[in-house]
Parts: structure tokens; sequence; C-alpha cells
């Protein structure tokens, strides 16, 4: 496989399907007209965002485009709230939301299942649903809610694999550190990773192990030195996301292995001014575009307002990052120019 | 065993064996505490108990209660040898326990303590609170003492704690009751109340053991005497046969000749007070004033809640003080802690050893020092050798009984704890001393040392406080005795003034004082 | 696990005071300020009333348990991970044996591990603190592991309404879970003697040990309790979110202590009140709920939050 | 918290015997079944060796100062929070005023952190366990406020090395910050009044007070030393991990507590080992390592977690 041409590829294709098997749309199709527009602004409606969980910088982008969206609809948003990973709380959260009679909910199921009777709930109401990601199991498109916004998860996880196995020169050993857990994002991108590096013959997982949490940059380190302390000759690790890359890069600098490939998903802060260093660990990441997302599922609760047909499924494509594309990349996923301190390491 | 033999001819014929102990060893650790004890208790009788801090009194009872087991020796409870597993088998064989350490439980009122496991069921077989606190009221207006039930036990004064337990203990219709030291606590009103208790028990044919360090008591209601001294029984016999100097030499070992006697010593009370206290108010006392000389030991008599605590306390900065007016040496002093009443000069041995005076969890040497740790520092590092060596001097001055400066606190006897609190502040060189029933639980011998010790302290200019609820012992040391009664001083005698116990007796009971010396 | 003598006279009346109080006027205080605040968001509806009872019964229920546990002196920090492992049984049970099999094979789970712990902390001597938190580990470590992981559907309406989701009328049966559980432990710590031996073993072990009172048989029908009841938790938890997961109950072990404490019951021992520590989980339940409702953001959230339990409870110490 | 009598004489000296050698017994124990079972995969290197150490630091740090606290009485349930916050004010601090500045910065917010809490429990008498809970909340939120959740990089490398990153010689920074930690908190423990009073207080609170010890100056300054050395487990995160973070440090809390208590100081308070933390600490740290080692899963890994300590402290009871 000639990584290059497969990166390639992923701008223009998108892996994932949707909840019931459904065809992508691109983010491009979901726009509303001045008419509509001001209609909806009319309407002074009001939206709640429920997110899974609030601390990291793919949360923060999305509410950034989801709030700065809502304001140009003249939709207010009365509660934004954090589940922590916990379902339990999630369904809390609705339920304590509902108690403001919102429009609109947008939001991120935990656990597909344990929250499908809360949002069914919400839903009955009359509130109209739009989902990152995920769908709770049961909820029809159309009916139930209006759409589900996703981002590239399984994409992401190919150009990682794609971008890991360029930087290897497509042979070496390495190690692979997912998220254990049976979470429908982490557990796409893990998979597309496999399913990927399994086309390299000479790229051979050493080792693998997951990682629990909470402390995930903690336990990411923790694994990572066991894995070179077993495997003194690992050339690369992969990490499910930004916060166990951070443990990896950690561990690596104290084996004095500054040398080791680091490849992973989301440009979180830390791992894209790695990146930005000369010869930094981290040489490429699958980035989603959080901030178009929350634009594009304003939008669509938009078109839930006003009763207008929309896409069951919208995907934003995967965005590979290497050093050479970080600033363009990190104006496309946060909608910002890259941050001073890492522009400054990037020269 | 120099056990003697008594003439029995004169007695009414012997009730029947309630218990036998026969050939009791016991050994902690290795270190042997009872050495083939024999020991025999008769329905219906009063067997007392006696010996020094640390005989080996309340193990040997605690083998009775079944909790402790002997290493060799035979229990026999009613013709009948038996194993006492625990104390719950010993209750079972209908011998009950008032142990001399703190064995409540804090958290719970008096009537639930007193019904701990016993309690009396409502309708549905659910515990009536209701009717606990009932019979409860039964029992202590019985004893004649006024205390409510429903209170917690953490928040009952020392007396009333031990009067709980003893309400307790009484409330089990047991055939054998152990009391061991039931009156440390109490002053003289509560004791007669329990002596008028035991003559009913031993009445309706009930076995008593009576620990207890306080001669008078032994003859008042001992029937029998047995003497321990270092795990041996060495004196067993008839009390009316006994005289008190044969028992206090088995005790201490040595005769002891006018120890508890008053031994006059001029104060010179013309010149200023080293202690001045004007009308201090604090809660449970109203404007009290008084003044302790330099050199002069004054004692404090009053029954029980008539506020003597709480003035120690509000001396020594523990209780917040809303009036008044103390002054020290000529200089106002306001000691709001006890580390700035410390600082002034005073010191304070806390009525309670257990709550006020010891960490139990410590060893001897740790509770020795906690008063000075500054005086075994160096730049704010401890001196552990000097520390030792000054530890090793207080429990050789004090004949502490313990293995060493580093046992567990809690594993002495009680007599020897008590001794500890007081040893606390002798190397502190306080101005100011305030003994709060210092010497209760500390045996005979101990005691007229301690009483020494007080003359001594005074001697070289102290001032002396003395709260004491047992009157020999008041008399024995104070240059001045003042009453209080309702949180206020309400008279004041020269120690001239009282002839015998009697007459103080009288006085807290409101009569005039007869003037022998007139 | 032994407690030391320390009856500061003064301190203790104050504690008793603080204990008996400190909860309801906390409680009547963070209540009136959003109904105050919130009039108009929604708050003083009886659905979102009920909401809060609903999103706090598998808190308050465990809290009930708990409330004995440390009444008693010892603690239980296994609970969180057991409700997941019960839960996990059960879902996994009810597809072969219906709907009560299922949830007697999910409290068993909690029962077998109450006994465990128990045992080992009185048979061995092991501080419960490390008994539980090695406990901890092991249940969620196997509710992982025989489910991969993975959420277990539960599909059976049954067992979803009766433990979770379902109402009796216009009442939840989350609620009526809360209310069983307080009735349960409250009498069963005022009413019996075995919640009286419970308080005395836990004020004084000693002396109810003198008291004939057998101490292990207590601590370990306590602990066999706490961890049945997590194990009902774990029915809750499933019920309600129609499936069972390992997750279920993760971290409420301090929300739990948390809930017993604010109650009134002292982390030492020999004291509790079942009724607080309900109490105490709606309060903590109501704080949640009000700040959602108020549109904050979850770091001000989590301030404010820590900021009204400490002021809550300073205003009460105060009156 | 206010302890009470309680005359427990048998378990006592049983508790003092398991305190003074359980966690030596536990920790030869583990180390020499790894030894064994992981001579092939590198457990023995010196690198190994030293990354547990290095990834047990902050937890052992942080457990010598717990130790204080716990001996004294208290809990403090913030240590998580405070060390994230610190990592946060340091790394916002170090590009404005340096990095001696900054890492003054940061264990000043843990210091202040310390101080609140401290006035709380002794000024107003609140329990440390709710206090510090809400201050766990706090601390928590502020340092997600004031990042916007966002990690704050830090690129100075001298702050970096001199905390987390850097060796001196063949010796880690975080080696020689646990060394200090234990040696300084061993010192005062054991052979400074300050430690006695510690002890003391915790002991029995009364008898401390009517001996002289200011037992809420104690307390406040127990409280403090724990809120500052929070502060400095944040440094230590921040220079590990180049960057500040609210997530460092979280859930600390109930680790550092077990590294305590498995270390051989009672929940309950009057006795303390700092040595026995630290090696409770390593512990711990052993065991996550050697586990991770064998290549189990990771439920796997939470389950015989779980079994090892419960196993070590019942084996090492025994003898
Ligand atoms: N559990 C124990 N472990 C070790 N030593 C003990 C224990 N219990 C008692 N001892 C020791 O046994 C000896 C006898 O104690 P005991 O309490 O029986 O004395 P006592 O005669 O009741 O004294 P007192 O008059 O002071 O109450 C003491 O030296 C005490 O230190
Ligand atoms: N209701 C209460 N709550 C808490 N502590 C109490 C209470 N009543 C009494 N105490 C404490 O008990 C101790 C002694 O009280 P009290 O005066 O009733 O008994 P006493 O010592 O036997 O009498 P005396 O005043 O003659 O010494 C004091 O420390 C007091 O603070
Ligand atoms: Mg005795
Ligand atoms: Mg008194």
């Amino acid at each position: 496989v000639d990584p290059q041409a497969a990166l390639k590829q992923l701008a223009t294709k998108v892996y994932s399907k949707g909840p019931s098997g459904e065809a992508p749309a691109p983010a491009s199709s979901v726009t509303l007209t001045a008419a509509e527009l001001a209609k909806v602004k009319a309407m002074n409606a009001t939206a709640a965002i429920v997110l899974h969980y609030g601390g990291n910088d793919w949360s923060n982008a999305q509410v950034d485009g989801l709030k700065a969206q809502f304001a140009k609809l003249g939709i207010k948003v009365i509660a934004v709230t954090d589940a922590n990973f916990k379902p339990e709380k999630q369904v809390s959260d609705i339920e304590t939301v509902l108690a403001r009679k919102p429009s609109i909910i947008v939001s991120i199921p935990t656990d597909p299942v344990a929250t499908a009777a809360a949002y069914r709930k919400a839903a009955k109401a009359g509130v109209k649903l739009v989902f990152m990601d995920n769908v709770p199991s049961g909820l029809k498109a159309g009916t139930d809610y209006v759409s589900v916004v996703s981002a590239d998860n399984y994409g992401n996880g190919v150009a990682s694999a794609h971008l890991l196995a360029q930087q290897l020169g497509s042979k070496g050993n390495i190690g692979v550190i997912f998220h254990a857990a049976d979470f429908f994002v982490t557990k796409q991108r893990y998979d597309a990773f496999k399913a990927t590096i399994a086309k390299y013959p000479n790229i051979k997982i050493v080792a693998e192990q997951g990682i629990g949490g909470p402390d995930f940059a903690g336990d990411a380190e923790k694994v990572a030195s066991a894995m070179l302390t077993r495997n003194p000759n690992l050339n690369a690790i992969w990490a499910v996301w930004d916060v166990p890359a951070e443990g990896v890069m950690s561990a690596a600098r104290t084996a004095g292995r500054k040398d080791l490939i680091i490849a992973t998903m989301d440009l979180g802060k830390n791992v894209a001014l790695e990146m930005a260093k000369q010869g930094g660990m981290v040489r490429g990441l699958g980035a989603q575009r959080p901030y178009d997302a929350g634009v594009t599922e304003a939008n669509l609760a938009a078109y839930g307002l006003l009763g207008k047909k929309a896409p069951p499924y919208v995907a934003l494509n995967a965005l590979p990052v290497t050093r050479t594309t970080l600033a363009t990349a990190w104006k496309q996923v946060y909608n910002q120019t890259l941050p001073a301190d890492i522009q400054s390491v990037l020269k | 065993m120099t056990a003697q033999t008594t003439d029995h001819s004169s007695l009414p014929p012997p009730g029947p064996l309630a218990v036998e102990l026969r050939g009791i060893n016991k050994a902690f650790s290795g270190v042997r505490v009872l050495e083939g004890v024999d020991f025999s208790l008769r329905a219906g009788e009063v067997h007392a108990l006696m010996g020094g801090n640390g005989a080996g009194k309340s193990t040997l009872m605690k083998i009775l209660q079944g909790v402790y087991q002997p290493d060799a020796g035979e229990v026999i409870v009613g013709g009948q040898a038996v194993t006492l597993g625990s104390p719950s088998v010993a209750e079972a064989h209908g011998v009950a326990m008032i142990f001399q350490e703190f064995s409540l439980i804090p958290t719970l009122t008096a009537a639930q303590n007193i019904f701990l496991n016993r309690e009396p069921r409502g309708a549905l077989g659910t515990i009536d609170d209701r009717e606990a606190v009932r019979r409860a009221r039964a029992i202590f207006s019985d004893m004649g003492v006024q205390i409510d039930p429903t209170r917690t036990v953490a928040e009952l004064s020392t007396g009333e704690w031990q009067l709980t337990e003893i309400a307790k203990a009484l409330s089990k219709d047991a055939r054998v009751l152990i009391m061991d030291e039931p009156t440390a606590a109490l002053s003289a009103t509560e004791v007669s109340t329990l002596f008028r208790l035991v003559s009913g028990l031993k009445a309706r044919g009930i076995a008593i053991v009576y620990i207890t360090h306080r001669m008078d008591e032994v003859f008042e209601v001992g029937d029998r005497v047995t003497v321990m001294r270092d795990g041996r029984a060495v004196l067993s016999g008839e009390t009316r046969s006994l005289r008190i100097e044969d028992v206090i030499e088995h005790i201490v070992g040595r005769r002891m000749e006018g120890a508890l006697e008053y031994v006059r010593r001029d104060v010179n009370r013309a010149g200023a007070p080293l202690l001045d206290v004007q009308n201090l108010q604090a809660e449970g006392l109203s404007s009290v004033t008084l003044q302790v000389h330099p050199g002069e030991v004054v004692g404090l008599a009053g029954l029980m809640g008539s506020g003597r605590t709480e003035l120690a306390e509000a001396l020594f900065g523990v209780r917040r003080v809303t009036g008044g007016q103390i002054t020290l040496d000529d200089q106002p002093v306001v000691n709001r802690s006890p580390e700035a009443a410390i600082r002034h000069g005073f010191a304070l041995v806390p009525e309670d050893r257990r709550v006020q005076g010891l960490v139990l969890d410590h060893t001897v040497y740790e509770n020795l020092l906690l008063p000075q740790l500054g005086r075994f520092q160096g730049g704010g590092v401890m001196r552990d050798g000097p520390g030792r060596e000054y530890a090793r001097e207080l429990i050789g001055q004090l004949r502490i009984k313990t293995d060493g400066p580093d046992k567990q606190t809690r594993l002495l006897s009680g007599g020897n704890q008590q001794k500890i609190v007081l040893a606390k502040w002798l190397g502190n060189d306080p101005r100011v001393l305030i003994l709060d029933e210092p010497t209760a639980g500390v045996d005979i011998g101990s005691k007229a040392e301690i009483i020494g010790l007080i003359r001594t302290l005074a001697d070289a200019g102290k001032g002396v406080l003395l709260i004491s609820s047992e009157f020999q012992e008041l008399l024995a040391v104070s240059d001045r005795v003042l009453l209080m009664q309702g949180g206020r001083i309400t008279g004041e005698l020269l120690r001239e003034q009282i002839a015998q116990e009697e007459d103080l007796h009288h006085a807290l009971q409101g009569g005039a004082v007869h003037d022998h010396t007139a | 696990m032994t407690t030391l003598p320390n009856a500061a006279a003064p301190r203790r009346s104050i504690l008793a005071n603080w204990r008996s109080y400190v909860v309801y006027v906390g409680f009547a205080l963070v209540f009136l300020f959003f109904s105050i605040f919130l009039r108009d968001a929604g708050f003083l509806s009886s659905n979102n009333l009920l909401n809060i009872v609903r999103q706090t019964a598998t808190i308050s229920v465990m809290a009930v348990a708990m409330t004995f546990v440390i009444a008693s002196g010892e603690i239980d920090l296994s609970i969180g991970s057991v409700a997941g492992l019960s839960s996990v049984v059960a879902a996994l049970a009810i597809p072969h044996v219906g709907p009560v099999g299922g949830a007697v094979a999910g409290l068993l789970a909690g029962a077998a591990i109450g006994v465990i712990n128990g045992s080992l902390v009185t048979g061995l001597g092991i501080p419960s603190f490390l008994v539980t938190l090695g406990m901890l580990g092991i249940a969620n470590g196997v509710a992982q592991w025989i489910t991969a992981t993975a959420p277990v559907p539960i599909l059976n309406d049954a067992f979803n309404n009766f433990f979770g989701s379902g109402d009796l009328g216009p009442v939840p049966s989350l609620f009526l879970w809360t209310l069983i559980a307080l009735g349960v432990g409250h009498f069963l710590l005022r009413r019996t003697s075995f919640g009286r031996s419970v308080l005395a073993v836990g004020g004084n072990a000693t002396a109810a040990r003198y008291s004939g009172i057998n101490v292990a048989r207590t601590k370990l029908m306590v602990l066999v309790a706490s961890g049945t009841v997590a194990g009902l938790a774990g029915m809750l938890y499933a019920g309600r979110l129609n499936s069972g997961r390992f997750q279920w109950g993760q971290g409420d072990e301090l929300s739990v202590i948390a809930a017993v404490i604010l109650g009134g019951t002292p982390l030492f021992g020999g004291a509790g009140t079942v009724f607080g520590a309900v109490l105490g989980a709606l309060m903590i339940g109501l704080i949640n709920n009000g700040l959602i409702l108020m549109g904050l953001e979850y770091s001000q959230q989590l301030i404010i939050r820590g900021v009204i339990i400490i002021l809550a409870v300073a205003l009460a110490r105060r009156k």
C-alpha cells in the first residue's frame, strides 16, 4: 500500500456509515436560505447542549461552533451539561434540562442503550434532537431526531494508520494503546487503525494494551513505559486520542526515546505543540472538525424547527495532520489561527 | 501463698460458695500478672478486693467476667467448673461487672446503655426506648440520683457515667456482682447511697466483689477482705478480725503510720495572694471569688455537680470565662486556652484521665512528655535521650508500674494511668497547681506519696487548689477548705476549724460548723 | 479501626446539635435559594422535583446502607463497583432465567461480595478501607471482563419498569424504592436490637463486647447488607438505563459517603441517621439540578456546588 | 471530628503489630512474585524500577503529607484537584514571571487552598471530609474555568527538568523529590514537637488540648501543609507532562489515602508512618507496573490488583 496515495484519497472519502447504514451527506449540503434564517430567528427558540464530556478541546470547539451558529440563528443556549462520561449522569442531565423546555437539544450520547429512554422522552416532549457522532439505539431519523453529525472516526483511524506507516517507511514494530471500554468513537478508531495497519505487511504490532482512565495520560504513560521496557526495539506507538498520547510522550522522554514516533487522533494543544517541534515525536494525527460539526448541528437544529427535510446522516471527512499542514489544519478544526506559542515553535 | 488463717468460730454460718477461683495464672506477653491466685466468694457477702496499683485485681475479675482467659487455674461458679469464653457467657452464669475503665457507649443515651443488648421490647418485638427511659428513671430514683436518662453518655460528667455503669449492673439481676472501683469518681452522698444499695443486694443473697482503694469503705461494707500484691493473694480474712494497719501493710508491703494525717504548715496569708480570683463568671459558675497564697493548699469541697470541675476548667482556659478577673502575682491574666494558662504558670490535673488526661493509645513516655514538648527540643528537634531519661525518673518517683516507658498507656492499670496524669505536670514547674481528683483510683501507698508531693510543692511556694471527693485526703493536706455549691463558694473553713470528716459533711449539708478548737 | 477517647465536653454538644439539624437547615436554605432564583426555569414543577428524587434514588438507597456501615465504624468503598457488577449479572441472567431470576442473581452477586468483604474484615482483621478498596477493583474488573466492557441491553419491560423506569400512578418507582429504603433503614437503626448493636459497636467496640454483643457478626451483617443494597442499586441502574454495564455506579462511593456525612452521621462511627443520609443525597441532587437549570457552565457548576456544600453546612452551623 | 472513647485493647495491639510490618512484608512478597514471573520482561531492569518510582512520585509525595492529615484525625479529599489547579496556575504564570515565579505561584495556590480548608475546619468546625470535598469541586472548577479546559503547555525546559522530566546524573529528579518528601516528612513526624503534636491531636484532641497543645493551629498547619504539598505534586505533574491541565491529579485522593492506609497508618488518627506511606505508594505502583508488563487485559489487571492488595495484607498479617 502506498500511504501517500491512501491519504490523498481520504480528503474526499468518508468511511463511516450512519447508524442505519445511511450513506453520509456532506456538511456543505446543509444550508439555510435567508428567508429560513429570518423565520428561525422569529421563533425565539432555545437550545440545550448535553455533552458526554466537556473537558477537552474537541468539546470546546464543538460548543464554540454551536454557540456561534446558534447566535446567528437567534437561538438562545440555555444550558450546557457535562456527564463526565457517566450515562446515568447524562440521563439526569437530559431530565433536568427538559424542565426548562428547550426547543432543541444537541447531544452526544454516552451510551446508546442506556440513554435511549431519556432521549425518547425528550423527543416525545417535542424537542428537536440533533446528535453528534452517535445515536441512541432505537431512535429513528426524521421522526425521533433530526439528524446526526459525525466526524469520520473510522476515517480518522485510517488516516492515523497511513500517517504512521508513512513515517515508518512502511516497516517497523509498533505498540497500540486503546480505550478499554466499549465506547463507539474510540472503538471505531481502533478498528479502523487495526484494519488499515494490517495492510502493511512489514509493520508489526508487538504490544497492545487498553487503558481505563480516568487518568488517561497517567495510564498511558504507565503502559507506554512498560511497552518500551519489554520491547526496546519499538519504533512507534499509536494512542487512541491526544490525552493518552501525551502520556506516551512523557514515557518516551523519560526512557530517552525521543526518536519514538507517535500517531494519534484529535488535534489537542499539547500534541500540536509536540508536532510543531523540529523532530517532535508526534508525527501525524487524524483530526476531526469539531467546529464545523457544531455549525452543521446548529443548522440541522434549524431544519428541525422549520420542519425542513434533513439528511439523516452528515459526516465531516477526516483531516490528516502533519507538521507541514499544522497551521491550516488548526484553522479548520478550531476556526482560529494557530496559537502564538505553537507558531513560534513551528518556525 | 501467705494467706492468713483467721478465726471463723465467732462468725455466722457462711453462705454457699457462689464463685471460686483456684490457682489462677495469667501473663500478658510474657509478663506475669497473676500467680496462683485463689479467691472465693459466698452468696450474700461483700468481699473487698484490695491491693496496690497493678497488683492484678482488675485482671483477676476480668477472668471471672470472661474478658480474659486464665493461663492456668479453675473457675467454679455455683459449684460447677466453667469456661467463661466471653462476657456474654459469664453473664449467662449470672456474673455482672462494673468495669473500672470506661465501658459505656458514649454516643448512646444513659437509658440505652443501661439496657444495651437487653432492650425492653414493644408489641412488635421492636425495642422500646420509652420503656427503657422509664425503667432507667426508676433505677436512678431508686439510687437516689438525678440523671436524665435521655442524655447521651458523652454529655455526662465523670461521676454521672460512673453512676450509669452502676445502674447498668444493678439492672441485670446478677447473682454475682463485681464492682471495680465504683466510687472512684463519686462524692460522699453518692457513696452512701451506693452502700445502701449494696446492703439491699446482700440481703437478697447476691455475692459482691468490691474493689476499692478507700480504706474506710472496706470497713464499712466489706465482710471479708482479700489483699493482692504483685499478682498474688497475700491476705484473706474477715473484716471484723482485721485491723486497718494490717491491711495497709499487706497492700503496701511496709508499715505506714499517719500518712493520711494533716501536718500543720505555716502559711502566710498576710501578704499578697499568689492567685486572686474575683467574681469569676462562666457557664456553671456564678461569681466565684477566692485567693490562694504562696505555699498554701486550698481544698475545694462540694457534692457532685457543685461546680468544682467547672471552676478548674474556667481557671485553666478550657471553659469560656464571661466575667471577672484572675490575678496571678498582681498581674492580671486571661487564660483563653490551656496553652495560655500553661504559659502563665498554671497546671491542671483533670478529672477524667481517659478523656482529658491521656492519649491512651500512645506510650507512657509520649504521654509524660506531652505538656513539655518544648522543654525537650532544640531548634524544633526532639531530644529523645534526655526525654526518656526524664520519663524514667518520673516512673521511678511515682512508682508507676509499667514494663517500661514504651508500654502503651491503655495497658496500664487504672491507678497507674492516673499517676501518669499527675506526673505529666511535675516537670513543668507551674506556679499554680489545680488538681481535680488527683488520686482517683490510686492505691493507698501512692496516695500518701502524692500527698507528700503536694506538701513539697506547696513548701516550694506554689499555690495548690485541690478538688477531692475523698474527705480524708482533702483534710490530710488542705490548709484551708472552700465549700462549693451550685457554682458558687458558700463557705470557708480554716483547717484548724475542722476536727473530723463529719464536720465537713455537716458543713456541706448546710449546717454550721462546730468549732472544736474553741 | 479503633477510635479514641475524646469527649471534649463543649465540642460534643455542638456536634450533637450540628448533627441534628444541619442537613435540614442546609436543605431548606438550598431549596429556598433555587425556588427564588429558578422560579421561571421550572425548578418547582412537580416533574422536576420528581426528577431530583429519580436522579438521586441510587445514591439515596446506598446511603441508607452506608449509614449502617459508617455507624458501625467501618467503610465500604466497593458499593459503586458492586452496583455495576450486579447490573451486569442481572442483565446477563434475564434472558435465561427471566426478570425475577435476574434480579435475584443481581442481588445475590451483591450479597456474595458483602460476605467476602465482611469475612475478610472480621475474620482476618484487615481494615475495611483496604478490603473494600481491593474489592472495588475486583468487582469492576469482573464486570468488565464478563461483558467485554460492552453494555448488556435489558429488553424485559417488567424488569425495567419495576426497578427504575416505571411509575405507580403518578409516583415513579424510584421514588418508592427510596421510600422503602428510608423506611426500612430508619426502622432497623432506631427500633431493632440490630440497629442498636450497630451503634454500640461503632461507639465503643470493647464496651459492646462486654455487653455481650457479637461485634464480628454485627460488622459482618452490616457489610453484607451494604453489598446487597449495592446490588439493589445496580438493579435500579439497570432498570433506569435499560441495560447492565460495568460503569453504572462507578465513583458513587464518594457521593454516597458524602450524603451520609452531610446528613449528620459522624465519620467515626457510633451514631447515624438514615433520614439525614437520604436528605443529604437529595440535597446533592438538588444542587446539581438547580445549577444545571441556571444554565451555568460545567466548570462554574463545579465551583458553585463546592461553595454551596460548604456554605450550607457553615450557615446551618451558625444558627 | 470528635472521636469517642473506645477501649478496644486487644485489637489495638494487633493493629500496632499490623502497622509495623504489613507493608514491608507485603511489598517484599509482591516484589518477589514479579521478580520471578517477569524475569524476562525487564521487570528488574534498573530503568523499569526507576519508572516505578517516577510513576508513583506524585502519589508518594502527597501520601507523605496525607499521613500527617490522617494522623491528626482529619482527611483531605481536595489534594488531587489542588494538584491540577496548581499545575495550571504555574503553567499560566511561567510565560509572565519565569519558571521560579511560576513554581512559587503554583505552590502558593496550593497553600492558599490549604489555608481555606484549615480555617473552615478549625474555625467553623465543619468536618474536614465535607470541607475538602467541597474544595475538590471548587479547585477543579477553577482550574477548568481559567483554562477553558484546555491544556496549557510549559515550554520552559528548566522548569520541566527540575520538577518532573530531568535527571541528576543517573537519578531522575522525581526520585529525588520522593526522597526529599520522605526524609522531611519522616523527620517532622518522628523527631519534632510538631510531629508529636499531630499524633497527640489525632490520638485524643481533648487530652492534647489539656496538655497545652494548640489543637486548632496544629490541624490548620497540617491542612496547609497538605495543600502546599498537593501544589508541589502539581508542579511534578506539570514538569513531567510539560503542561498544566485541570485533569492532572484527578482522582488521586483515593490512591493517596490507600497508600497511607496500606502503609499502616490507621484511618482514625493518632498514629502514622511516613515511611510506610511511601512504601504503600510504591507497592501500588509496583503492582500496576507488574500487571502491565504481564500484558494482561485491563479488566484482568483490575481484578488481580484488587486480589493482590487484599492478599498481600492478609498474608503479611499471618506472619
Ligand atoms: N491487656 C494487657 N496487656 C498487657 N499488660 C496488661 C494488660 N492488662 C493489664 N496488664 C498489666 O497487668 C498488671 C495488673 O493490672 P490490673 O489492671 O489487674 O491491676 P489492678 O490491680 O486492677 O490495678 P489498679 O488498682 O491500678 O486498677 C498491670 O501491670 C498492667 O499493666
Ligand atoms: N450537659 C453536659 N454536656 C457536656 N458536658 C457536660 C455536661 N454536664 C456536665 N458536663 C461536664 O462534666 C464535667 C463535670 O461536671 P459536673 O460539675 O456536673 O460533675 P462533677 O465533676 O462530678 O462535679 P463537681 O463540680 O463537683 O466537680 C465538666 O467537665 C462538664 O463540662
Ligand atoms: Mg484495676
Ligand atoms: Mg468534678
